[in-house]
């Protein structure tokens, strides 16, 4: 009983705070209403006998995903200063997504109805840290290497596209690129055409 | 608690985070919608994980975390680069592929 | 030297020298070098058909045959030689005219510029070698070869003062026409092909009249037969010595020559020598008729030329080979020599009208008289070349009881005798007008060939045994009714024209009388025709053109365009707006999804 | 060497293009030296094909095959027949005269000679190929640069917005180089479909497991198969041969291309259509070629008369041409219609005189077009005074195109009507020869306007005749025009070798079947 209260409220944390993501018009709030999602998620590991996963999902999500949000927010501010954050943060188009949310949702839920998922019973003990590690270096050796190169190129590829602009708006000799760097030049002229 | 329940939140956590992806106009906005379809996702690999008596789906969370990272950063720098040439980081202007 | 080594010498001698001064530019830039080298070429050609004819009269008789597959191999569709009667005395024929012809333009054309007289002896011994590839033809196909050829260049000769618009429109109107006609030689060459396998002048065919017929039609071309006569009289556009050459003497009469000798061809079909005997006794009389009204001393002669080759044609078309025979041999001298003389005269008063003439004899009497010679000759003076000829064919059209055309042969005859009285009274006689006052005698070069022509314009009809026997027919001169009726009439016509242009000027009441008549046949009305029918093709060319642009091509245009309009409007899809797109990911999955679920 | 020549023709083209890619694009001289020597090499190896080709032998020679697919039973076989031998030596006549002409050529002349050499790759590829999947491979190779080369390098013709489909002419800007380009690109694709349903038809039907042309042959095909077949192949390679009604990417195509295209396209590129209707529809498929015969002779005589009419009454130059062109390739197709020798012959030959005589044609245009800036006959008059060599060379070819004895042209329509009359085809034969005097009509119009008359007026200053190196093409082209037509021989006897193999076969299927409107009725 204590568990389903547990449970229960956990869920309702979990979803408001998502709703809350996702409906508030202030940005930097709804980046904070995401680190309370997160956070909740942890919860839920924790729930599952994932300790690893819960500690992990605090620390890297709350911790590093989060803060990086918060400085892209921080980075684009100019924006939200002149047109005010309200507006910026507003959402459209929610008379076309919620037919289809609902529809999603009543996927779902039909979908788990009819799927007879009671008869799964939990793990007895929970696994240890150490076998995950194994794993990963084990079995799962291939896609670990694979993902590594995969953050690799991710960070090179940041650097490279967020570095990109900024060499062409501080080379200030070549008339044609500081053309093509103003802002919004190309994407205007594209679309005229 | 049955893994029903789990599904069934992480599911619920989706169609928010779909929500979100659909309407938010706002660049870093959507980047939030997609952390919470990854999270629901987490959610149901954990949950199966646990309840499926195996460690692979905990492998895989840590492995969509990674990714995670690696679209975030991406995605970031991506709207970086918007606000830099557009001084705005709102989607729906940013039409320049319209046909 | 064989007898087919001389004859490929007298055609192969011009063609070298055509190929030589035609592409060593410099060379035909320089004019007359080029002029010399084609004449010496001309005087080779003739000495070679001098030798093949002395050679080897015997030997001529059975025929000489050297062929080389030309199309395949073996002789179906072979080019060579064929020397017989016919074509050696036909070989000497072209080669002398020819080579008086180009002596004489280089008298004639002395003030045209260098590089236009290496272009016109580059194509005047292209048009000998052309012809004599036709005289030396052994099958239908080289004759083919050789007769497109000489149109060619008649083509291009007629064009030779191609700056002139009137030359430039001649040149094409005869090259049209003649090459029209030469589609009735194409399809019966194909049929003669289809039908026997080959295209031997000898061939036995059922099909003889239909590719007879086809010949003659384009004979008619050729030859200048009514109503395909219309480009002659504009060829006149030419240099004199061309048409002396191409447009009276040889080439025009090709298709006479032809039929002389596709004569087997011709034996086995009745219905075309019919149609040729009244073609061309028409021909002779309608021509002799427009001849009587022409103003131009070139387009009378032209008009005589149409009318003598009707002559010739009737008389084919009698199937008397021989007597077209005769009358082409003999007319190519004299009128080749009017033609000349013509030139002689044209050459002094600079203008071809005779208005522009008149009282040219006391000027020049070295060429008013082998003007009046050639004048003689053609009016059928006994005992000049044109009595003998003329005289045969009014006999044979009798002979073979062909009357009605032998009626207008006749009154053609009288016309003939007539409008070259007149011609001559008015060119050389009479009073002299403002441009003849300072005519003068031609140089030596221009009246050596015409002394040659005179002479044979005056002995050529004695030639006619000797003919026979080349060619294997029978004949000896004598004096028949018909034959004189005809010589009578023709005296009675120069007595007419003489009574009514002389000195006497008489008959103001006929030339009132015949005043409209005149008026109708200069209206030119087949030439209208023909212009009225180019009219049309190019009208129908217009619409087809029109119709092609926008109807047929219109409906491929116009399909491509549906398919514009349509991407036009799917492209309002890509709005470029990323949430549109994860919307339709979105839309997709859950319909996918519901359909995987609800299933 | 000699069972590898027919690849070393094929090759060095390609590689040609190759070494340009490596040459800077502003070094406008080594371009040109190398595409000039890319065809020239290849022109040697056609003329070394011709000297050794055993014609007593006959059949396929120089034969090689390098394994390719093997699981389709896909494999390069290249072999030469007589047409082959006919059709290589044109090619290689004409690509070594189009890189002479275009040697003015001063926009982009890297990438120009490179797509070209690529298409003339292509262009000898499908003349010795033997593996029906390769020959549509070669013939992709040869049709698609064309896209390229005319939407750059082309002009722009006038053309006038009328007619019923007024409104669509202006919104596709017909006449512009980028509507030809993609007109042409597009009918020749939908061609190519057809084609490639025809193909797969052919390989299924035969068992699925070899694309050997020459066991193709030698295959009998059902007859319904063949019925519905060979239409597929005679139009998707008559959209290429220029049959009516879809002729009509070939005026605008020829008169927006340039110089050196218009005379690959028009002197080689068409008969690669004609010679697929032959090489794979009529020989692979003698029943189905058969019993269409009377449609495809038909059509193509309606073709010469049409192309010649619509010819006549064109007012720029390069269409004249193009109009002519199409009539021609009615003359192809008529002889290839006939299943006749000498109409086989005619119609290969026709492809040889045609091609040399159109390509000097093009060329000449292009000179004139080059110096006079203008293609508006009307407007011109007179050049001969200052072009006399450009006038010269003229006249020749519109003799050659109206049948003059002693050009090539003469041959070729001569063997064609004569096959036609043989095989009892009066009724196409006459429209086709009406078409051919019409050409002597609209050729020797368009001569007087162009270069007789009154002197060019003084809005054609500039004029000159041609120079240097164009003197090369014009010169190579018009002496092979007399030459082949004093010597049809050099090139008959070829081709006259590999009709008398295809023929009895042939023959032997026209006996048996009925015109397929009746066998359809059975």
């Amino acid at each position: 009983m204590m568990e389903r209260l547990f449970f229960g409220a956990v869920a309702t944390v979990l979803i408001f705070s998502a709703l809350m993501a996702v409906g508030t018009r202030n940005l930097v709030r709804a980046v904070l209403w995401l680190g309370l999602t997160l956070a909740t998620t942890s919860m839920f590991y924790i729930m599952l006998h994932a300790p690893f996963l819960a500690t992990l999902q605090l620390i890297l999500y709350t911790g590093g995903v989060l803060s990086l949000m918060l400085f892209g927010v921080m980075l684009t501010r100019r924006s939200t200063e002149q047109h005010g954050v309200e507006v910026h943060n507003e959402s459209n188009g929610q008379r076309r997504a919620l037919p289809i949310v609902a529809v999603a949702v009543g996927l779902i839920v039909t979908a788990v109805g009819r799927t007879d998922l009671s008869t799964a019973t939990p793990a007895a003990v929970s696994p240890e840290t150490r076998e995950i590690g194994q794993r990963i270096l084990g079995t799962h050796l291939l896609a670990f290497e694979v993902l590594s190169v995969l953050l690799l190129a991710a960070m090179v590829g940041a650097i490279v596209i967020a570095r990109r602009k900024d060499a062409s708006l501080e080379g200030k000799d070549d008339p044609r690129d500081r053309a093509a760097a103003l802002p919004g030049s190309r994407l205007s002229s594209e679309r005229e055409t | 608690m049955g893994l029903e329940s789990y599904v069934l939140i992480a599911g619920f956590l989706f169609c928010v985070g779909l929500y979100g992806i659909l309407t938010r106009r706002n660049a870093i906005g959507v980047l939030v919608s997609v952390e919470l379809l990854v999270n629901a996702a987490n959610i149901n690999l954990a949950a199966f994980a646990h309840f499926g008596r195996g460690l692979d789906g905990q492998v895989f969370v840590l492995f969509t975390t990674a990714l995670t990272v690696a679209e975030v950063v991406v995605g970031l720098a991506l709207v970086i680069l918007l606000f830099r040439r557009r001084k705005d980081i709102l989607l729906d202007l940013a039409n320049g592929l319209k046909g | 030297m064989t007898l087919v080594t001389w004859a490929l010498l007298a055609l192969f001698v011009p063609l070298g020298v055509a190929a030589f001064i035609g592409l060593v530019v410099p060379l035909r830039r320089t004019g007359r070098p080029a002029a010399l080298i084609s004449v010496a070429g001309a005087l080779v050609s003739l000495a070679s058909a001098g030798m093949v004819l002395a050679g080897g009269s015997a030997a001529l008789k059975p025929g000489v045959h050297a062929t080389v597959g030309w199309l395949t191999a073996g002789t179906a569709t072979a080019v060579g030689v064929h020397l017989d009667g016919t074509s050696a005395w036909m070989l000497l024929v072209v080669t002398l005219v020819a080579t008086c012809v180009q002596i004489y333009s280089l008298g004639y054309l002395h003030d045209e510029p260098p590089p236009a007289l290496g272009r016109y002896f580059t194509y005047q011994s292209l048009f000998l070698f052309a012809m004599n590839t036709l005289v030396l033809a052994p099958n239908l196909l080289q004759a083919f070869l050789g007769w497109e050829l000489v149109g060619l260049v008649s083509y291009l000769l007629i064009g030779f003062y191609f700056r002139k618009p009137s030359a430039a429109k001649a040149a094409v109107k005869a090259f049209w026409v003649t090459k029209f006609a030469d589609l009735g030689f194409l399809i019966g060459l194909v049929t003669l092909y289809a039908q026997t396998g080959g295209f031997e002048w000898t061939a036995v065919t059922p099909a003889a009249t239909f590719v007879t017929l086809m010949l003659f039609f384009a004979v008619m071309g050729k030859s200048a037969q009514f109503p395909l006569h219309i480009w002659l009289p504009d060829a006149m556009e030419g240099p004199t010595p061309v048409s002396a050459l191409l447009h009276a003497a040889t080439m025009v009469a090709a298709g006479v020559f032809l039929i002389v000798r596709a004569e087997p061809l011709f034996e086995q079909a009745a219905l075309t020598r019919d149609v040729m005997a009244y073609v061309g006794a028409f021909t002779a009389l309608f021509a002799a008729c427009v001849a009587v009204v022409q103003s131009d001393i070139k387009k009378v002669l032209a008009y005589s030329t149409c009318s003598q080759l009707g002559y010739m044609v009737a008389a084919l078309g009698a199937g008397d080979t021989f007597a077209g025979y005769f009358h082409l041999s003999t007319h190519a001298f004299f009128k080749a020599l009017l033609f000349l003389g013509a030139g002689s005269l044209i050459h002094a008063v600079h203008s071809n009208e005779l208005k522009d003439m008149g009282g040219l004899f006391r000027k020049m009497p070295f060429s008013g008289t082998v003007f009046v010679v050639g004048a003689l000759a053609l009016a059928g003076v006994p005992p000049l070349a044109g009595f003998f000829s003329k005289d045969l064919i009014l006999e044979a059209m009798h002979h073979h009881g062909l009357h009605v055309p032998l009626a207008a042969l006749a009154i053609a005859a009288f016309l003939t005798a007539f409008y070259m009285t007149r011609t001559v009274m008015l060119a050389l006689f009479g009073t002299p007008s403002h441009a003849a006052e300072h005519a003068h005698e031609p140089g030596i070069d221009m009246k050596l060939p015409l002394a040659v022509l005179a002479l044979l314009a005056v002995g050529a009809g004695f030639l006619g045994g000797p003919l026979a026997g080349l060619t294997g027919h029978d004949y000896a001169f004598h004096f028949t009714p018909v034959g004189g009726a005809g010589t009578a009439i023709g005296l009675v016509g120069i007595g007419m024209g003489y009574f009514m242009f002389g000195p006497a000027q008489g008959g103001a009441a006929i030339k009132r009388g015949f005043a409209p008549v005149g008026a109708f046949i200069r209206y030119g009305l087949m030439d209208r025709l023909a212009t009225v029918a180019y009219g049309i093709m190019l009208a129908v060319g217009a619409i087809i053109a029109w119709i092609d642009r926008y109807v047929i091509d219109g409906l491929m245009n116009w399909s491509g365009w549906i398919l514009l309009v349509l991407g036009r409007r799917l492209r309002a899809l890509q709005t470029g707006n990323v949430q549109d797109y994860v919307y339709a990911v979105a839309l997709a999955v859950v319909v996918f999804g519901a359909w995987g679920i609800l299933r | 060497m000699s069972e590898h020549i027919l690849s070393v023709i094929v090759a060095s083209p390609f590689l040609a293009a190759l070494l340009i890619m490596l040459v800077p694009g502003d070094r406008h001289g080594p371009i040109r030296v190398l595409g000039f020597v890319g065809s020239v090499i290849s022109l040697l190896g056609a003329i070394y094909v011709a000297l050794h080709y055993d014609q007593a032998r006959g059949g396929m020679q120089f034969g090689v095959v390098y394994p390719f697919i093997p699981r389709f039973g896909i494999d390069i076989r290249l072999a030469a027949d007589g047409w082959s031998v006919a059709l290589l030596l044109l090619t290689g006549i004409i690509m070594t005269a189009g890189s002479l002409a275009s040697a003015t050529l001063t926009n982009r002349p890297k990438e120009f000679y490179i797509l070209l050499l690529v298409l003339v790759a292509g262009v000898f590829g499908v003349f010795v190929c033997q593996d029906l999947f390769i020959f549509f491979l070669f013939y992709e190779i040869a049709v698609l640069p064309m896209y390229l080369l005319i939407g750059i390098w082309g002009s722009k013709g006038k053309v006038a917005a009328a007619g019923p489909f007024k409104a669509v002419w202006r919104d596709l800007d017909v006449g512009g180089k980028e509507y030809a380009a993609m007109k042409l690109t597009l009918m020749l694709l939908v061609g190519s479909a057809a084609i490639l349903v025809g193909m797969f038809a052919i390989y299924f039907a035969a068992g699925g497991k070899s694309f050997d042309m020459i066991a193709l042959a030698k295959t009998h095909f059902p007859r319904d198969m063949q019925l519905w077949v060979f239409p597929m192949l005679w139009l998707g390679f008559g959209s290429l041969a220029g049959v009516f009604p879809f002729h009509t990417w070939s005026p605008d195509g020829h008169a927006a291309a340039p110089t050196a295209v218009s005379m690959l396209h028009a002197g080689v590129l068409m008969k690669l259509g004609a010679f697929g209707v032959m090489r794979v529809g009529m020989i692979i498929l003698p029943e189905g070629a058969a019993a269409w015969a009377p449609v495809v002779g038909a059509v193509a005589a309606l073709n010469v008369i049409y192309g010649a009419v619509s010819a006549m009454s064109q007012k720029d130059l390069k269409y004249v041409i193009a109009y002519s062109s199409v009539s021609h390739m009615g003359v192809v197709m008529l002889g290839a219609a006939t299943l006749d020798t000498d109409g086989w012959n005619g119609a290969v030959y026709q492809m040889f005189a045609h091609g040399i005589m159109t390509g000097l044609f093009f060329a000449l245009v292009g000179l004139i077009y080059e110096r006079a800036h203008s293609r508006w006959v009307p407007s011109m008059g007179g050049f001969a005074k200052v072009m006399p060599g450009v006038a010269a060379f003229f006249t020749l070819a519109g003799l050659s195109s109206l049948g003059m004895p002693g050009s090539a042209g003469f041959v070729a329509e001569f063997l064609v009507f004569a096959g036609a009359w043989k095989s009892g085809n009066i009724l196409w034969a006459i429209p086709a020869m009406i078409g051919a005097w019409v050409t002597a009509v609209y050729v020797l119009r368009a001569t007087k306007m162009i270069f007789w008359g009154d002197g060019p007026s003084h809005e054609f200053h500039d004029l000159h005749d041609a120079k240097r190196v164009e003197w090369g093409a014009l010169w190579i082209l018009g002496t092979c025009i007399v030459l082949f037509g004093c010597a049809p021989r050099l090139v008959l006897d070829f081709i006259g070798t590999a009709t008398g193999e295809y023929l009895p076969a042939i023959a032997k299927a026209a006996a048996s079947i009925a015109p397929v409107a009746l066998e359809i009725v059975k």
